[in-house]
């Protein structure tokens, strides 16, 4: 182990020089000493091969960064019979093989000509520290930033001394800045150094919030010098400080998050329940079709997973809107006057749709890949980034239920089904065509399921157990909001969602989620028919 | 407040504390009085539907409550009946009772008894069951569990039936009655309860002429022994049985006199009767 | 107009009306009359198509009705107004009114995004009340709603089921007024189930007087007298 | 009877559907091939198929449902451990025999089940030994459904870790409900507790469905493998492929078999296994390795008893060896474990393990935890003289069970 | 006249069923259980203990199904929580089958069950003082699930929570003690729950006579309970509680406290209830938070609606016909019993809108009428 460190050492080091030197150098000369080396890594074990990386790092610059790139995403291959690398690309679902230094494409190419070059998680941190240490001279300032934030966990000398040859030169406000904050890390490390200059770079880490700032702060509180100890825990004091106002928003964005999950899967329920009155024990089995169904167009357009969404989010609406009127024709209908026995039916619809998609797509779950757009996260600062999916998630939920509540509120429909689930026979009277308005109605409300699949297929499973997983926290949205009510399920949820995730970290997952429910409970008893209630004489 | 005045407060002489009170003290009539409404209040969103309401009822009195569509007279009765909670003022029954601490079911069994404007009976039990349950009894959980009927009931049912018109559809369901028919229906569990108080919204609507005028004799009948306040729209049968009229508009009292003072009435006929009915009109 | 024809109908086991023959005639204010529980309700439901009858023949116009539905009806011409008001409870007055207007638009060709003015001016208690809920209106102010929420569809036949129950005496004599004014001005047939004598002579042209689901006396209303109320009428 | 009967007892419906049935078609393949061979003792094999629904009571009502009304020999069934507990005194009492194929926590021995799957000391131990030694990990998340087998496992795993000289504060244990699906906080708190300057991973002991919104969750928040590795026990290939595993690669799961491994056994059985699904995207995984092994010991010990008679089989089990799908041998203990291969891989973005580290040669699986106060002095032996499940070696007594 | 014999066979007749019902479900009982007992194993009669035991089941079933019937069919509160109820009787009985065991458990600790030795816990949570006595455990059997229904009851009538708000509160409270129950902390032994019980009042569970025995208490409190229930519904209260399904505010106004009705009524459905569980728990041989689940409490009330609701006869039936075909398509069709069953749920629904109860009520309407035209003629 140690061993290894030394050597690696003495090849950052020798890297670093050999920027400085060879930076002109052209991919030609290198080639040839490069060449026998990629034929090395290409044979070689996972375990041996670390030491070829630093081998092929030494003798390179810039211009292998794409050797590395792809060797860190698991695209490189290796050709046995030229014993030559090569990298294997996918466009639009297809395979195919280029250079990784000129990018010429390679024809000849198949895939049994060729073996996978397989990293490990070791290779993959040591390949990340590799790139950085080659983009610190990038021409791109943000790519140079990040190299410089990549090696905040690892000063050593070597990097150090790059870092300091670098700065002066170094042009851009916000690399600058960061590698300010590395020389800093480094300055207030060295119990060499004069205790002011330790402090002042103390104070100047105070105002960061890298997490590897906070680790290197925490070490020198128990540094031999009592005013370092000081200065740095003022430093941490202020740093922490900073960091619970943003793990605050941090947690409530999970709260709205998780709302907002809560509000897809129950938004159509508080149609076919709340406005319809159907007690729909086949919501859950909605919101699964419509999981299926992203699954479904993304098995059909495999090369365009980035846009499958905009294809799933409508197709997923019909598919489950039409087995809603489907339902809602052959069954529901006839059930008019009966609200508790669609309990027993729709249960029943469940119980079929459940084992229909375990007969059609087998009872394992399916994989559903995420776009790229919706993957990762944004990153605000070191300690609060906010995911992404989750983020587009929130924005659709709330898009979802604008939607509709124009829907309801500017077409007929919405008063419609109203007067319909008052008083069929009046509303029939009064010219309503109360068959037409239940089956939209209930498709409506089906589809809108059928859109939240669609958003849950990016969170979780997609399996014949999906529906179930939802169904009674989304009728416990829908009563505790005040059934009918629509703003009642949107606040509901999100005042469910941020209650939870305000509990958990103190109660656990478990306890939280049990402390919800009975919340809940007691609250029903304050608010009989929930946060806002259906008011007047009538409402008894 | 000092601690004396406090003290003073808690153990006020006239006051009896609540759980010293007798739990079902007889109504207290003393003043012949056993209805007072006193500054009742109430607002909907804003709108009162009840206005510094005033109004005094004597025993035994028969008392027709008029006044426009809206004016707050079923209202009235919800916040007596304990339906509704009122915003302010009083509701005694008697001198010692005040309705609006209790529950429906306290004010029930104190012995008021309401007809509802639209007939509320319960459909799924037979027109004699429906009879049985409103029986004036010991209705708590267990007495109820082990009461069986008695001879003299089932004869005060039998005659309650005949009364009411509906011997030969004892059996029936209550849900397959006519509206007519639920209405009767509806006045007969009010008769076998035997309340003080009888609160009638709206006994004819939907009657002929004659069920009209049966339906006069037997309140007029049960006036003096029992204390009703009737609420119609149909002059005519408030002519017939009335002593004290009262209107009521936009929730307060308008005016309370004889028939013949109210029919006479300026406001009332402006703003309920009309020019012609005023006049009586004529069948 | 409509015409009834041998028209039996049944309740599960129990048959309510029996072979009844009924004929309307267009322009005409016909009054139903007969005790309670004779089978009026159940005569205008079936009308309305709200039931199914069992057998005989419902024409309106020539046309048979019996394989209409209800909203058809509704498009056909038929307004309604049942007993007991039957208000959309949790609908704002406003709204109930709002639902006819499909309807309207349909019937009168032109395309109203507004309820009519002359509902206001029928009964202004309406205009005052417009945003409250049907279901928290005085029985009578949802009496009034019933019929100004019938009047929307713009009615060719305006079938009331006794429209006085629990409404102030002075619009009692407006309601009788409103009846007789669009007979008169727009030529509306109405059909009406009453019990109270003195409107029924006020503005019914007709009689027809029911027993045991079946029409057993029918003639102009100046001919309904005495022996005949005594006979259908007394209890 | 003129055919031999195997019953399989696995859930087809309901939560479990999704691991088990795949153990159902398993074991059909097993008779399907077997028949092919000529059967057993001449007979032919026939199963008979049950749906327990993922209801637990309803694994003993159809354990005696095989038992008294099919009379099969031999059972292959249960996934989850409360299933396993309550067909077993089913079997007991009917004397019935089962095969187990999951991973479980052990503290467990019964005469009428052999435990094909890994217990805790062949996957959690050297899991954690392979982090320590190889990753250099000095804190650890232990994460888990909550229920017995994470209890238990990460109760042994907190003993061996402090054992091994790491402090409380080291770790981190979290317990989820089943099914659960929101892991932002979760996820979260680990990535700080991740971040202080310690070299961290979690112990991941989630259950099934749960696994799929924590990876997800930690591919969103960006936790890379290189930060913090995860390694499961629970994620095997079939529940990889109901992921999108791209942003997954390079964390691990610690299995006795993966189906990346080469081996001419292993090709064999994925071509069998293709063939029998009629489905070449068909992965197979380690439950159906050990119900591989578990009918292949059942058979070779049927044939040396010459009788399904079930305490002939028992004790002709005892012993029996099979070639493991990943090489080696695995052999049937005294203590109705086997002894088997420790593998560790590390996730592909094909949806397959990388096999990373394994253990030299077998290990044997343990019933009875040696690092929980409980059960150290307690060892399972079913031959004789001892002949008993849970031996206490201090007392020399054997508690429960006598038969 | 029609209506008089309508009357007869409909309104009052809930009591006529009765007598039929104990006498065949007695000597069905008894038949089986001697055919078990005494009948060779290879004689067509013999019935085995695996459908005796199964029997068991169906009577617990049965008998739940009728504390569902009691508060929904006749009161209108359609609990979607009634599990709890059932689980928490069997949760008391399984408590003490488990101190049962003594120190015939793996670990041979005299005190612990296995799991908390397990669990490495020291000494016996208090709940489980007393719980190794019968007549304590049975009593807690009925008390806790009472107890439960009535603070459940009492806050949620007070406050008059009705229709889906109850309902949906009921599936609430069952899903929140799922969770707990789950929690091996709660000392109740997490999810592997209580299993591998030995014996019960020193007999032993395997054997077929306890079996036998045990199926046969279920029989007669089954009858018994049905009886009582019979009688309750029959009288006033039972009118009442009608009354209340019907409508609540009406019989407020008519002067019966409905909130201490629904209580007390839903407090016996609770007891009814958790007696089912507790002799559904040696029956089975496990207990486990599963039966906490909101989705058992729903079939309940779908055997219910099967059976027909607001008929107790209809409430047993609706349990053992749901259950005996759940045994049969799991069996027949593993893989496609759920559409089956999916089917039949539908079907019924549809077709039998008063379930089973409804479609006897009708043919025998039928036949009624035919004899009254044959008699008229
Ligand atoms: N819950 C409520 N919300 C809003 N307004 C209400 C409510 N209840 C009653 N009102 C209003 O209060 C007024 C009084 O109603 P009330 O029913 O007491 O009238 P009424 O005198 O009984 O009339 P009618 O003779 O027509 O029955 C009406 O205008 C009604 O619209
Ligand atoms: N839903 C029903 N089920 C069974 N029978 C019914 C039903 N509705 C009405 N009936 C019966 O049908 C008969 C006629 O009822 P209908 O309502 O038509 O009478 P009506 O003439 O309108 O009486 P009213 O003047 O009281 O309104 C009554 O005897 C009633 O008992
Ligand atoms: N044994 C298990 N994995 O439950
Ligand atoms: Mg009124
Ligand atoms: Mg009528």
């Amino acid at each position: 182990m140690t061993l290894r460190r030394i050597t690696l050492r003495h090849f950052i080091a020798l890297c670093c020089c050999l920027f400085g030197l060879f930076s002109l150098s052209t991919h030609a000369t290198e080639s040839a000493s490069l060449d026998p080396l990629l034929a090395e890594l290409g044979e070689a074990k996972i375990k041996d091969m670390e030491p070829i990386l630093v081998k092929i790092e030494a003798v390179s610059d810039e211009t292998i960064l794409p050797l590395l790139r792809t060797l860190l995403n698991g695209n490189l291959y290796y050709i046995k019979a030229e014993k030559k690398v090569i990298g294997q690309f996918e466009t639009n679902g297809e395979t195919f093989y280029k250079d990784v230094f000129t990018n010429e494409i390679n024809t000849g190419i198949d895939k049994p000509d060729v073996d996978k070059i397989r990293v490990n998680n070791n290779l993959r941190g040591y390949l990340r520290n590799a790139i950085a240490r080659i983009q610190l001279t990038s021409k791109s300032p943000s790519v140079r930033e990040n190299a410089v934030r990549e090696l905040l966990s690892k000063l050593d000398d070597s990097t150090v001394a790059t870092l300091e040859r670098l700065y002066p030169y170094e042009s851009n406000k916000k690399v600058k800045e960061a590698m300010g904050l590395a020389l800093a890390m480094n300055t207030a490390s060295q119990t060499e150094l004069a205790v002011s200059n330790r402090i002042a770079a103390i104070e100047t880490l105070s105002s960061s919030l890298e997490n590897d700032v906070r680790n290197l702060l925490t070490t020198l509180t128990r540094d031999d010098n009592a005013a370092v100890v000081t200065a740095a825990n003022i430093a941490l004091e202020k740093i922490a400080q900073r960091a619970n106002r943003f793990a605050f928003v941090d947690q409530l964005f999970f709260g709205l998050s998780l709302g907002s999950v809560l509000l897809l899967a129950s938004i159509g329920l508080a149609i076919t329940f709340g406005v319809m009155g159907v007690i729909n024990m086949a919501h859950g089995e909605m919101i699964m079709l419509g999981a299926y169904t992203t699954y479904v167009v993304q098995l059909m357009m495999p090369n365009y997973i980035d846009y499958s969404i905009w294809v799933a989010i409508p197709a997923a609406f019909l598919v489950s809107g039409l087995m809603g009127v489907l339902i809602e024709r052959l069954v529901i209908c006839r059930l008019h006057g009966r609200p508790l026995e669609t309990l027993l039916a729709t249960f029943g619809i469940s119980l079929i749709l459940q084992q229909l998609v375990r007969t059609i797509f087998s009872p394992l779950n399916r994989q559903v890949s995420s776009p790229s757009w919706m993957s990762g996260s944004w990153e605000i600062n070191p300690v609060l980034s906010l995911t992404l999916n989750r983020l587009y998630i929130l924005a659709f939920a709330l898009l979802v239920f604008i939607v509709l509540v124009i829907v309801l509120k500017k077409t007929s429909l919405g008063l419609n089904v109203r007067a319909v689930s008052q008083n069929r026979n009046m509303a029939k009277a009064m010219g309503v065509k109360t068959n037409w308005v239940d089956a939209m109605t209930f498709g409506l409300g089906s589809g809108i399921a059928g859109i939240a699949g669609v958003a849950l297929s990016q969170l979780t499973n997609v399996g014949p157990n999906l529906g179930q997983s939802y169904i009674i926290d989304s009728f416990m949205v829908v009563v505790f909001g005040g059934v009918g009510n629509l703003l009642g399920t949107l606040v509901a949820a999100f005042t469910l969602g941020i209650a939870t995730k305000f509990l958990e970290p103190t109660t656990g997952a478990v306890l939280a989620a049990i402390l919800v429910l009975v919340f809940i409970i007691l609250f029903i008893q304050k608010r009989p028919k929930g946060l806002f209630p259906q008011k007047g004489r009538a409402a008894e | 407040m000092s601690t004396l005045d406090s003290t003073r407060e808690l153990f006020r002489r006239d006051q009896v504390w609540p759980f010293l009170a007798p739990a079902q003290a007889e109504v207290n009539v003393g003043n012949q009085m056993i209805l007072y409404v006193e500054d009742l209040n109430l607002s909907f969103d804003g709108f009162k539907a009840l206005n510094n309401l005033n109004l005094y009822i004597n025993d035994g009195e028969l008392r027709c409550l008029i006044g426009a569509n809206g004016a707050g007279k079923t209202t009235l009765m919800d916040v007596i009946t304990g339906k509704t909670q009122c915003d302010s003022g009083t509701v005694f029954f008697g001198q010692n009772h005040n309705l609006l601490n209790k529950d429906e079911a306290e004010i029930a069994q104190l012995g008021i008894g309401r007809k509802f404007q639209k007939p509320t009976v319960f459909e799924e039990q037979t027109v004699f069951d429906n009879l049985e349950l409103s029986l004036k009894t010991d209705k708590r959980v267990l007495p109820t569990l082990f009461s069986r009927l008695t001879p003299t009931q089932i004869d005060r049912i039998d005659d309650v039936l005949k009364t009411i018109g509906l011997a030969k559809h004892r059996f029936m369901l209550a849900g397959a009655l006519s509206h007519g028919q639920k209405q009767w229906l509806e006045i007969g569990m009010l008769l076998v309860a035997e309340p003080r108080l009888l609160l009638i919204d709206e006994p004819v609507a939907g009657m002929t002429a004659q069920e009209t005028e049966r339906t006069a004799e037997l309140l007029t009948s049960l006036a003096g022994e029992r204390t009703v306040i009737v609420v119609e729209h149909d002059m005519e049968f408030v002519r017939s049985i009335a002593r004290t009229v009262t209107v009521l508009h936009q929730g307060s009292v308008l005016a309370e006199g004889t028939m013949d003072q109210i029919q006479s009435n300026k406001d009332v006929i402006e703003v309920y009767l009309g020019e012609e009915a005023a006049a009586g009109e004529q069948a | 107009m409509i015409s009834i024809n041998k028209v039996d109908q049944l309740y599960g086991g129990t048959q309510i009306l029996w072979g009844l023959d009924l004929e309307i005639v267009p322009g005409s204010i016909t009054c139903i009359m007969g005790r309670n529980g004779v089978g009026k309700t159940t005569l205008l439901k079936a009308i309305m198509g709200l039931l199914p009858i069992k057998s005989g023949e419902i024409t309106m116009e020539g046309e048979t009705l019996n394989k209409q539905s209800a909203e058809k009806r509704a498009y056909s011409g038929i307004g309604y107004v049942p007993q007991g008001r039957d208000i959309f409870p949790m609908l704002t007055v406003e709204e109930n009114l709002r639902i006819g207007l499909p309807v309207r638009s349909k019937r009168t060709k032109d395309s109203p995004k507004d309820i009519p003015e002359k509902i206001f001016e029928l009964f202004p208690v309406l205009k005052d009340m417009l945003h409250r809920r049907g279901g928290d209106l005085s029985g009578g102010q949802q009496q009034q709603l019933a019929i100004g929420r019938a009047l929307v569809l713009e009615p060719k036949v305006l079938i009331l089921d006794e429209p006085n129950e629990g409404i102030q005496p002075n619009i009692v004599k407006q309601i009788g007024d409103v009846i007789l004014k669009l007979n008169a001005e727009e030529g509306l047939t109405v059909i009406l189930v009453e019990q109270k004598l003195g409107f029924a002579r006020r503005v019914g042209k007709e009689f027809r007087l029911m027993e045991k689901g079946r029409i057993v006396a029918a003639d102009k209303m100046e001919n309904l007298n005495d022996s005949l109320i005594k006979q259908y009428l007394a209890v | 009877a003129d055919t031999i009967k195997v019953g399989v007892l696995h859930s087809l419906s309901g939560t479990m559907a999704i691991s088990e049935t795949t153990l159902k078609d398993t074991v059909l393949m097993m008779v399907d091939e077997q028949n092919k061979k000529g059967g057993l003792l001449g007979k032919k094999i026939e199963a008979v198929v049950v749906d327990p629904a993922s209801n637990w009571p309803l694994f003993a009502e159809k354990g005696r449902e095989l038992l008294t009304k099919d009379k099969v020999d031999v059972i292959f069934g249960s996934w989850t451990s409360v299933s396993r507990k309550s067909v077993l005194p089913v079997l007991e009492e009917l004397n019935g025999l089962m095969f187990y194929p999951v991973q479980y926590e052990g503290e467990e021995s019964s005469k009428n089940v052999f435990y094909t799957g890994a217990a805790p000391n062949q996957q959690a131990i050297p899991a954690v030994d392979y982090l320590m030694n190889d990753l250099g990990v000095e804190r650890f998340v232990l994460a888990g459904t909550d229920y017995v087998y994470p209890r238990t496992t990460n109760k042994v795993l907190e003993a061996y870790l402090k054992g091994k000289g790491v402090a409380a504060s080291d770790i981190m244990i979290n317990y989820t409900p089943f099914g659960h699906s929101d892991w932002q906080s979760i996820v979260s708190d680990v990535k700080k507790f991740g971040s202080e300057g310690k070299k961290t991973a979690v112990v991941s002991t989630i259950n099934g469905d749960a696994n799929v919104p924590f990876y997800k969750e930690l591919g969103n928040q960006g936790i890379s493998s290189e930060d913090i590795p995860v390694v499961a026990f629970s994620v095997g290939e079939e529940e990889l492929s109901g992921l999108d595993t791209k942003p997954l690669v390079g964390h691990l799961a610690a299995w006795n078999y993966f189906q990346s491994v080469e081996t001419p056994e292993n090709e064999a059985f994925i071509k069998a296994w293709h063939a029998y699904t009629k489905n070449s995207d068909r992965v197979t995984n380690d439950p159906m390795e050990a119900t591989y092994i578990g009918f292949k010991m059942w058979a070779n010990a049927v044939t040396k008893a010459g009788t399904t008679d079930v305490d002939a089989v028992e004790q002709a089990m005892i012993g029996q060896t099979v070639p493991n799908l990943t090489g080696g041998i695995a052999v049937m203990n005294k203590n109705h474990h086997l002894s088997k291969p420790v593998l560790i891989g590390e996730i592909q973005d094909d949806g397959q393990f990388e096999v990373v580290w394994e253990t030299d040669g077998v290990v044997a699986g343990d019933a009875w935890s040696d690092f929980l106060p409980g059960s150290k002095d307690l060892i399972s032996d079913w031959t004789a003289p001892i002949k008993c499940g849970n031996y206490n070696t201090k007392t020399k007594t054997c508690s429960g069970q006598n038969y | 006249m029609t209506r008089l014999t309508a009357w007869f066979s409909e309104g009052r007749s809930t009591g006529k069923h009765t007598l039929p019902f104990v006498v065949i479900l007695l000597s069905v009982t008894i038949l089986a259980s001697a055919a078990n007992l005494f009948l060779p194993a290879d004689s067509i009669f013999y019935v085995s203990t695996y459908t005796i035991t199964l029997l068991g089941k169906y009577l617990c079933y049965a008998m739940l199904a009728l504390a569902v019937d009691i508060i929904w069919g006749y009161c209108g509160i359609l609990s979607l929580g009634h599990g709890a109820f059932f689980a928490l009787g069997g949760y008391a009985m399984g408590m003490y089958l488990m101190r049962q065991i003594g120190d015939r458990g793996v670990y041979g600790n005299p005190l612990l069950p296995d799991f908390m030795v397990f669990l490495d816990w020291k000494e016996l949570p208090w709940f489980w003082l007393g719980m190794d006595q019968f007549w304590f455990a049975m009593l807690m059997a009925v008390l806790v699930p009472g107890l439960l229904a009535f603070v459940f009851g009492w806050l949620a009538f007070r406050s008059r929570v009705t229709g889906v708000y109850l309902s949906i509160m009921t599936q609430a409270l069952t899903y929140a003690l799922l969770l707990a129950f789950f929690r091996n902390e709660m000392g109740f032994g997490g999810n592997n729950g209580l299993t591998d019980f030995k014996e019960i009042l020193g007999f032993n569970l395997q054997a077929d006579s306890t079996r036998v025995a045990l199926f046969l208490i279920t029989a007669i409190l089954l009858a018994v309970i049905f009886v009582i229930s019979q009688k309750i519904l029959s009288s006033r209260l039972g009118k009442v509680v009608l009354a209340i399904r019907d409508s609540e505010s009406r019989s407020r106004f008519i002067g019966y406290r409905t909130d201490r009705y629904k209580v007390w009524l839903f407090v016996y459905s609770a007891v009814i209830a958790g007696i089912a569980g507790a002799l559904y728990v040696p029956q089975v041989g496990i207990i486990n938070p599963g039966e906490f689940s909101p989705i058992n409490s729903i079939e309940m009330v779908i055997w219910v609606a099967v059976g027909g609701r607001g008929t107790l006869i209809g409430a047993v039936i609706g349990a053992l016909l749901v259950n005996y075909a759940k045994t049969r398509f799991t069996a027949i069709m593993p893989d496609a019993w759920l559409f089956a069953l999916g089917a039949m749920f539908v079907l019924v629904t549809l077709y039998l809108p008063k379930g089973l109860m409804g479609l006897y009520g009708q043919l025998k309407a039928k036949r009624n009428a035919v004899m009254n035209k044959e008699s008229q003629a």
